[in-house]
Formats: C-alpha cells, structure tokens, sequence
C-alpha cells in the first residue's frame, strides 16, 4: 500500500521547484523554517521565485541576498530581537524585491479560498488601511449581500509548492508534529499548494504514528515528497527539540551589514557545504546540538 | 503582603513605569495575546496576573493559554514562554475564532515605527513610494488586522521621538482614528487605539477631535522634553498630573519575580 | 486565577437557555449528543427553541416529541442504522417543525461567519439545488469580484447556546478530548455561539489538561458551565469511552411508531428520572455501562 | 493467489456483485471516504485495497486515515471503523479543505432516495410543500456539497424501483444534470453523477442528453424487470451485456474477510 515519496533534498528541490514558483514557507520569525530546503533552493541557483510567509526571518534575508526570489506575499520579516533582515530590506528599497503586504487574516484568506478552491474569503481586517488600495487585484472592498458591514474580499491564492519541516514524517508524508504548539503556516500553507516538500526531523514507520493519531496534522496524499534533515530548521528553533540559534543569528545579523562580510558568511554557510552534514559541521554541529538543546532544556 | 507593598516606590526605572501603567489597562476577565519583541506587555500580563487582576486570562504568543513561565525569556514567541500551558491554540483554524470574534481578546498592547495625531500606525514603508522606499519596515503583521477589528488598542512606545510619533505616517499599517472626528466611526468600524504609552509619558485620544493628548508625564520629565520629542502639536490639557509611579511590590515582582534577566531594558534606546 | 464554572446540569440549562433560543447541538446520528443536557431541557419545559445540528440523532427526536422545538437547521436528521427519526418527521409533517435545510458547508460557513463576526462566508456547495431558493434570508448567490465563478453567500449564524459533552473539563472550562476523532461540531459550535455549556465524563483539575496541551480543544474563556455526567451521552456513543446502545436505540425506534409506546418510554427515561442517576438505573445502569464498554472493547 | 482467484464466480449473491462493481470505480492514487450507512461502499473501498487498488487511499467515516478495522462494523460511523487510523482529520476546519479542493477526494459513493432520470438526487422532501410535505427525508447533509464541488458520484441504490428513480425528483437535494444537456456546465459545474449501481443493473448517463442509460443487466434481470422497476424510460442500447461477475476471490474476501457479519445484507429490502 506505501506510496514511498522519500528521497533526497537535492531530488526534492530539483524535481518540485521550477524557476519563477511561489514557494509557501513555513517560518515564524526566528521559528521553525525548513532551512535545509532553502540553503538548497539557493544551491540549485533558483531564480524569480515568489515567496509567501506569515513571518519571514533569516530564510528570507538569504533567499533575497542570494538572489533568488523578486517577491514576497506576507504579513511580516523580521528576525525579532536580531533585528530586521538587512538583505531583504535592501533588496525591496533598491526594487529587486516586491512586496504584497497582507495582514495576517488577509494572507489567511487568500489562502484558505485557495485551499477550499473558492474564489476568495472575506475579512474585516484591514478596513481603513492603505494596504487595500495598494493592492487591488487582490483586495477588493465589497457589500455583504444580506445588508451587514462591507467585508474584503481576498483573492484565493494557490502556491505552487509549500516548503514544511515537521518532527515526524513516515514514506507516505504522513506528517506528525510532538506536542508543541503548530506552527501557524501548518494550518493551511501545505493545503493550499500544488506540491508539498516535507523535511522531518526523523522518518518513521507508519506504526509509529498509528500511536497518537489525533498528533498527525497532515495527510500524506496531498505530500510529494520526503526527506530526513535532522537539524534541518537550524538556526531556527523547532520546540521542543532545539530552540533557535542566538549565536548564529547574531553572527549573521552583524555580517549582513557589510557587503564583503555577508558573502564570506553566505560562502562558508550556505554555498560551501555539499550536504546537511558539511553544513552542520561548519556550524560547529555537535557543539551547536547540544548547546540548543541544553538552553531549550528538553 | 504588608501595608508598605501599596506604597508608590520611589526606586523605579522608566521601564518599570511602563509596565505598571500598562498592567492597569488589564482586568480580570480580560483575555491578553502577545506577540513578537513584546517584553513590556508581557511583562505588564505577568504583573496584572499576580497582583491586581489574577483572573486576567493570558494567551501566550497568541497560542499557549495560561502558561506559567518561569521568567520573561530572551523572546516573547518562544517555548519558554509558553511552557505549561492549558492548551496549545492552532492559529489559522482556531485563534482567528477567537480574535476576530469580538467577545475575547478585545485588549491589545501593540507598537509600531510610526504613529500619527490621530493613532495611525505604519509598520509598512518610511518614503513616498511603497514598492522603492527609503526604508522597509517589518510589516503589518496582525496589526492591520486589530486597527479594524474593534479592539481597544494600547501603543507602547519605548523610545518617544519626532520619528515614532508623527503629523501624518506615510503609510497606514493600521487604522486609527484615521482623518480624526467621526471618519472612524463612519467607516463601521468599533474600539480603536486607547492609549500610548512612551518613555516620557502617558497619552491618549481627545473624545471629539480624536486628536493625541497628553494624559500624563513621567516623573521628571518637563512639557518642552514631550513637545521637543513629538513630531506634532499634542493636545495639552492646563493641568498635567505626573504618571503614578509603580508600588514598591510591582517593582519587587517585575525585578525579582518576571524579568530578573532585564530583558525589557532591550526594548529602550534603539 | 480559577473562576469556577462547576454548577449543576439543572442550574446550568435554568441559567443559560431560554425559551426560544437557537440552540447548537453536538451530535452525529448516533455519536456524542450532550442527552443529559438535552434531557434537561425537556424536564424544565422549554419552548420554542431552535435546534442546530450536523447530523442530529434521538436528541432531535425527542425534543421533537416533546415540543420543545420548533425549528431545526441542520444538514441531516437520522439514527443511522436505527432508522429515520419518526417523532421528528411527523412534527415537521404536521408542521410543528420548520426546517432550515443546509449542506454541511453552507451550514460551516453560516457558523464559521457567526464565529468570526463576519456578514457571510461563501461556499461552492448547493449551486444547481433547491436549497438556495427554498432559503432567500440566508442563502445568497453572489458574483465573485475577482471575475471568477459565483459563489453562495451563507449569512453568519449565531446560536444562543452551545451543548457540548466531552471528555474531560477543568472547573475553568477547558475542555479536552481523549485520542478519538473529534466531533465534527466541537470545530465550530461552541465558537459561534454566545453561550457554552460543556457537560462531560469527568471534571478534572487544570493539571491534569496541561499534561497534554495539544490535545486541548475548547478554552475556557469561551464556556459559562461545566457540569460533570459520566455516561452523559448515552444513549448515543461516546468513543472511545463507550459505544452507541443499541439496544435502547432499538426500543425507541419500536416506541415512536405508537404514541402510546412512545409517550410512555418516555415517561420511563426522560419524564421520570428526577436525576442522571436515577436516568441510568433505569436505562440498566451497571448492565448498561459494561455492556456498552465492552462491546467498545476499550 | 492461484489463476482460479480470477475466474468469475458462479456462486454470489447480489449485495457481492454490487460491492464488485463498486469497487472497480476506484484504484490506486483515489482517495475514498464515507459517510454513515454505507456498508456496500466500505466493503467495496476494503475490497479493492485488498486486490487491485493497495493504493486506495480510505478516508474512513471522513476522519480515520488509512484505518485497519477488523470487519464492516454494525454502523459505518463508529470508531471501530476507524480503528489504528494514521491520523485523525478534524471535520470542519480540515475534511473539507481537502475535500473542497478538487485535486483530493474526487469521487464519492452516495445514495439518495430519489434519483432521477437526469442524476439529480432528493434525500429532504417526498411532496409539493418543503415545510409540509409528505414524507420529511435525512436531510442532504454533504450530498448537497458533492454534488456542485465537481466530484465524480457513483450512486448506489439497493432498492431499484419507481419510487426510487422517478422521472423528476420532487427536491432537488444535489445537482446532476439538472435539466440534462450542457444545463450543469453552463451553470459552471464540473464532475457530476458517472454511474448508478442497482440490486438489477448497472445505469451511467448518456454523454450528449445527459439521460439515465442503461449499461449492463444484472444475471438474470430482463430488460422488462428493469423497465417495470424504473420510473422513467431509460436510455436502452441496443445489446446490453450481462454485469461482469465478481471473482471467486472477491466473493471470498468480502464473505470471510471483509464483512464475515453479513452487515451488507442491511441495505437490501427496506
């Protein structure tokens, strides 16, 4: 009965992602971003990528200074107390990066409508703001028919590949996250895009999640593919098995100010390593292992 | 607790300050969200449960419901924070229900780069032209969405400035009271922001003309200092009381108890 | 911090529901009806309320009998296997009963509207049926901003009240399930609702609930009563802990073919019992309980 | 599994014929689920995971995934039904972004009880007045939705009679194809009604009129049986085969293995 989508981030990414998608990612600020999956997008030298996130971090200030994406859908970037994403806001004040700013029930909508194949879902946020005017093909003010308020109208939007990291994944994509809280994008991100590219922590047997069924958050026919990347959302944290790396982010947040200094960074972090494990390595793997686990305290 | 815990402290910082004027806006019954770099509401929802409003229900980093961290952590949306909690709210499905509802979660504490005469806020773009700015900011996040979702809005603003506090923002992130007056209202839209609470003072909203006015002013802190670091005219009523100070159990449990690591000094002085 | 919701099942339905109220029951034909609460209502005489269902089973039957009801909107009516409802299809019949008769996502959509205080939510569903035309007040077909395919606009539904039954409570009202399938209504009912009133298998203390956070599925800022019924559901299933009575399923469906019969099993099991209690031991309560708990073999 | 596994079976009644012929609707990459009271399509979704279709992916009850029940249980909605699932869908805020969609859950099996000549079904009235009719039915419950969101149905009605599929439906519950002709695909609907399986024959739509056609008799079913049991004139080609017999195999699977309890036997007569 297995349908085995496991295979390699390298296949993953070259198979599912084409030049110009608009690539879901699963990001919450210094949270939980599937960053094997983007070291690599950056590695096959993707370009024109669109990307949608509720928060972007560090992902995103990579994916600008490397170049390739020319545009985000999203409510927010930011690494939080590492500061802005120098690259990433340097890439939109220059014009490389355009930016389709949503707030957080707007971006919900478009997405949900895309998952429910509806034309559109309504908010009543973001009435009043100049974010509606700013963006008339996919915002529209329009009447309640039964007589009520004006809503929003928020134009489905359907990505052609999201990019997730879970704890647990077994051949089939079965999804299973160890009790924490879910990441908001796992909600809807995955349901409302074409393809799906899962990276687990660990691949299991689908006995393993029969255990706690009520835990697996997504279904394994809407993922096409699988892939074990231990460690693969450093250095972003992924509670409760390693919180966000500090050291890391502030080492980037200070390289990223200087041209010279952000490429030295970028070449030894991102383009020199071959593999998850060159890259762990060059990040001081073990060390950095049990540092993040010691400070989560899990 | 003795007598003495009710008296105004005399030994207190600007931040500590803070968070006791922005614990008193939360009451028993309320229902507090935080979200990212929130060291001061978080810190303000922490004092309030432990002192005057035990009832005040906290949703940590909008998805950990009444959760007993140890201390305010290095992030206002990590797992420390939300550890021990009752339940984990999923935030597509399920914490929209809720925020968007209109019985729950009608108080936010929130920030913004600028906020103008009348309680705009821009999160989005400082320059003329959104798509080629003179400089990005993070975004709008769930701010847009609280501006017009009838909440009661309180800004905290840590560093009081011609650049924070603007005639007009560039941009509106988030509505306020827009042009001022009635133009809120007639747009159908309820609460608003209430008040905004800086490093020098305490303002809020004029009833009629919806316009900033200064409530009060930090201990020390003169009428030219908040209009030499306002980039508007404030309304200034003829008599401007000082900002009660925070008792001297406030200060013991935000320096003892919450925030022993003085992570919410990080927020002053960018 | 504990505001204690703990009140007895008759205070809670004196307190709480109204004549004439719409009232949102969880109930899937025979699976996890609130039946003390909905037993309550009958012994207190309420009237002219409106009931919303999913799938409403011997619940709906009986407030039918009763005249407690007036109005039903919901997407089905059945005891599955038990047959069809008699006592309600003679109501509505007779025309005691009004129906509102919506798909399952035009009645989501009427509720997830009413929970997210938005006018309407749209669906794709029922386009091409009866159903729009036969509901003009909350069914509308309206054109898509976008240029896209029209969509039905299904007016936000408020219910007055909430019943639910669950597993596990704390005084405060959160409310958690044990490892099952979750009722389809626990997604939005209660959320739509104005009130909540949570009956469950066991009151518990918030410790208990933060053992497994994930699996909390209602936060008790939401709930007005918690009161604890072991067996609350019966005779409907309450997985895993016990399954559906068939036999008592099968003694109705005879009954409410008679009026005789059925006015005097209902003397027997809803007018009689002045308590849960004596409701159990006249339902066979020990035979019952091991009975249906072992036929569940959990 | 010996070649004989493939011979067709002499000995099998029809509730095993339907369930055979039910299951050939569906193969590997499908994803199957059910509602309640639907013993013929739970032991037809077993049946073909078990022979031609391991890849069926079954959504038991919409909300046990991938599940491994022992038997057909007495209700097609309880947990044993469901029993050491992969995962457990949430109903309302996840079963319908997947079934909604229209990449997933593509073709549903459903009954209704009354069918017309065009495939629009009636499960909510029998008579002329919705608010006082003859006979008050279930109700559509997700019939309603599968019928407009573009799904392939696949009826079922073990009770072929003119009261069951009558000329026009009094209530029109779940599109087919409304008037017939290109009436759906103007109204911009996609999918629609594929087949109808009966305890005497096996009916699809004839592709231009969108007319009920008749594609196979049952063993021993004459065309006059069929005509005095349909309520309307059927589409009738010229030669109509017989329904290709279940195998020994599937009898054997759904007689000891799937449904050893005979709970399929439920549906017949009523």
């Amino acid at each position: 009965m297995a349908n085995n989508k496991i295979t390699s981030i390298e296949e993953a990414i070259a198979t599912h992602v084409r030049h110009g998608d608009v690539v879901a990612l699963q990001n919450m600020a210094t949270q939980a971003a599937p960053m094997a999956a983007v070291r690599e997008l950056i590695r096959q030298d993707k370009r024109g990528l669109g990307v949608v996130v509720l928060v972007g971090g560090i992902a995103v200030d990579w994916l600008s200074f490397a170049g390739v994406m020319d545009r985000l859908i999203g409510a927010a970037v930011t690494m939080e107390q590492f500061g802005l994403c120098q690259r990433y806001r340097k890439a939109v004040e220059g014009g490389r990066v355009r930016v389709e700013e949503l707030s957080e029930t707007a971006l919900n909508a478009r997405l949900g409508a895309g998952a429910r194949n509806l034309p559109y879902l309504p908010t009543r946020g973001l009435i009043g703001t100049d974010l509606i005017g700013q963006n008339p093909d996919n915002l529209r003010l329009v009447e309640d028919p039964f007589g009520g308020p004006a809503v929003v109208a928020c134009r489905a939007l359907v990505p052609d590949v999201a990019l997730v990291h879970a704890h647990r994944v077994d051949a089939e994509g079965n999804v299973q996250y160890k009790p924490t809280t879910l990441w908001p994008d796992i909600g809807i991100f995955p349901k409302a895009a074409r393809k799906v590219i899962v990276t687990a922590e660990e691949i299991v047997s689908s006995d393993i999640l029969r255990r706690s069924p009520d835990r697996t958050v997504l279904p394994g026919f809407v993922v096409d593919a699988v892939v074990e990347v231990p460690y693969g959302a450093h250095p972003t944290s992924f509670f409760p098995e390693y919180r966000y790396d500090s050291d890391f982010h502030l080492a980037w947040a200070k390289a990223s100010r200087d041209d010279a200094a952000a490429q030295e960074f970028f070449d030894r972090h991102v383009l020199g390593p071959t593999s998850h494990a060159e890259y762990l390595s060059a990040a001081e793997g073990a060390a950095m292992m049990s540092r993040l686990r010691g400070r989560e305290g899990v | 607790m003795s007598g003495e815990a009710y008296q105004e402290a005399r030994d207190y910082t600007v931040d500590e300050l803070m968070i006791s004027v922005l614990s008193n806006f939360f009451e028993d019954g309320d229902q507090a969200c935080n979200g990212m770099a929130s060291f001061l509401p978080v810190s303000a929802f922490m004092l309030a449960r432990l002192t005057h409003a035990p009832g005040l229900v906290w949703l940590a980093s909008a998805t950990g419901l009444e959760p007993r961290p140890a201390k305010v952590p290095a992030s206002t949306l990590e797992s420390q924070l939300w550890s021990d909690s009752v339940m984990y709210m999923e935030q597509y499905g399920d914490f929209w229900n809720y925020a968007m509802n209109g019985r729950w979660l009608q108080k936010f504490c929130v920030g913004a780069a600028q906020l103008d005469m009348y309680g705009n806020a821009n999160n989005s773009v400082i320059g003329a032209d959104f798509h080629t700015p003179k400089v990005r900011l993070p975004g709008t996040a769930g701010l847009g969405d609280m501006g017009s979702l009838g909440k009661l809005l309180y800004y905290w603003n840590p560093n009081h400035s011609p650049r924070s506090l603007v005639e007009k923002v560039d941009f509106v992130s988030a509505a306020g009271y827009l042009g001022g007056g009635d133009e809120r209202e007639d747009l159908g839209l309820a609460g608003g922001p209430q008040a905004v609470v800086t490093n020098l003072a305490v303002l809020d909203f004029e009833p009629e003309s919806k316009r900033m006015r200064l409530r009060s002013a930090h201990r020390g802190v003169t009428m030219d200092d908040i209009r030499a670091a306002t980039g508007f005219e404030l309304v200034i009523p003829t008599d401007v009381p000082t900002t009660p100070a925070p008792t001297e159990e406030q200060v013991r449990l935000i320096r003892e108890v919450i925030d022993p690591d003085g992570m919410r000094k990080r927020e002053f002085g960018r």
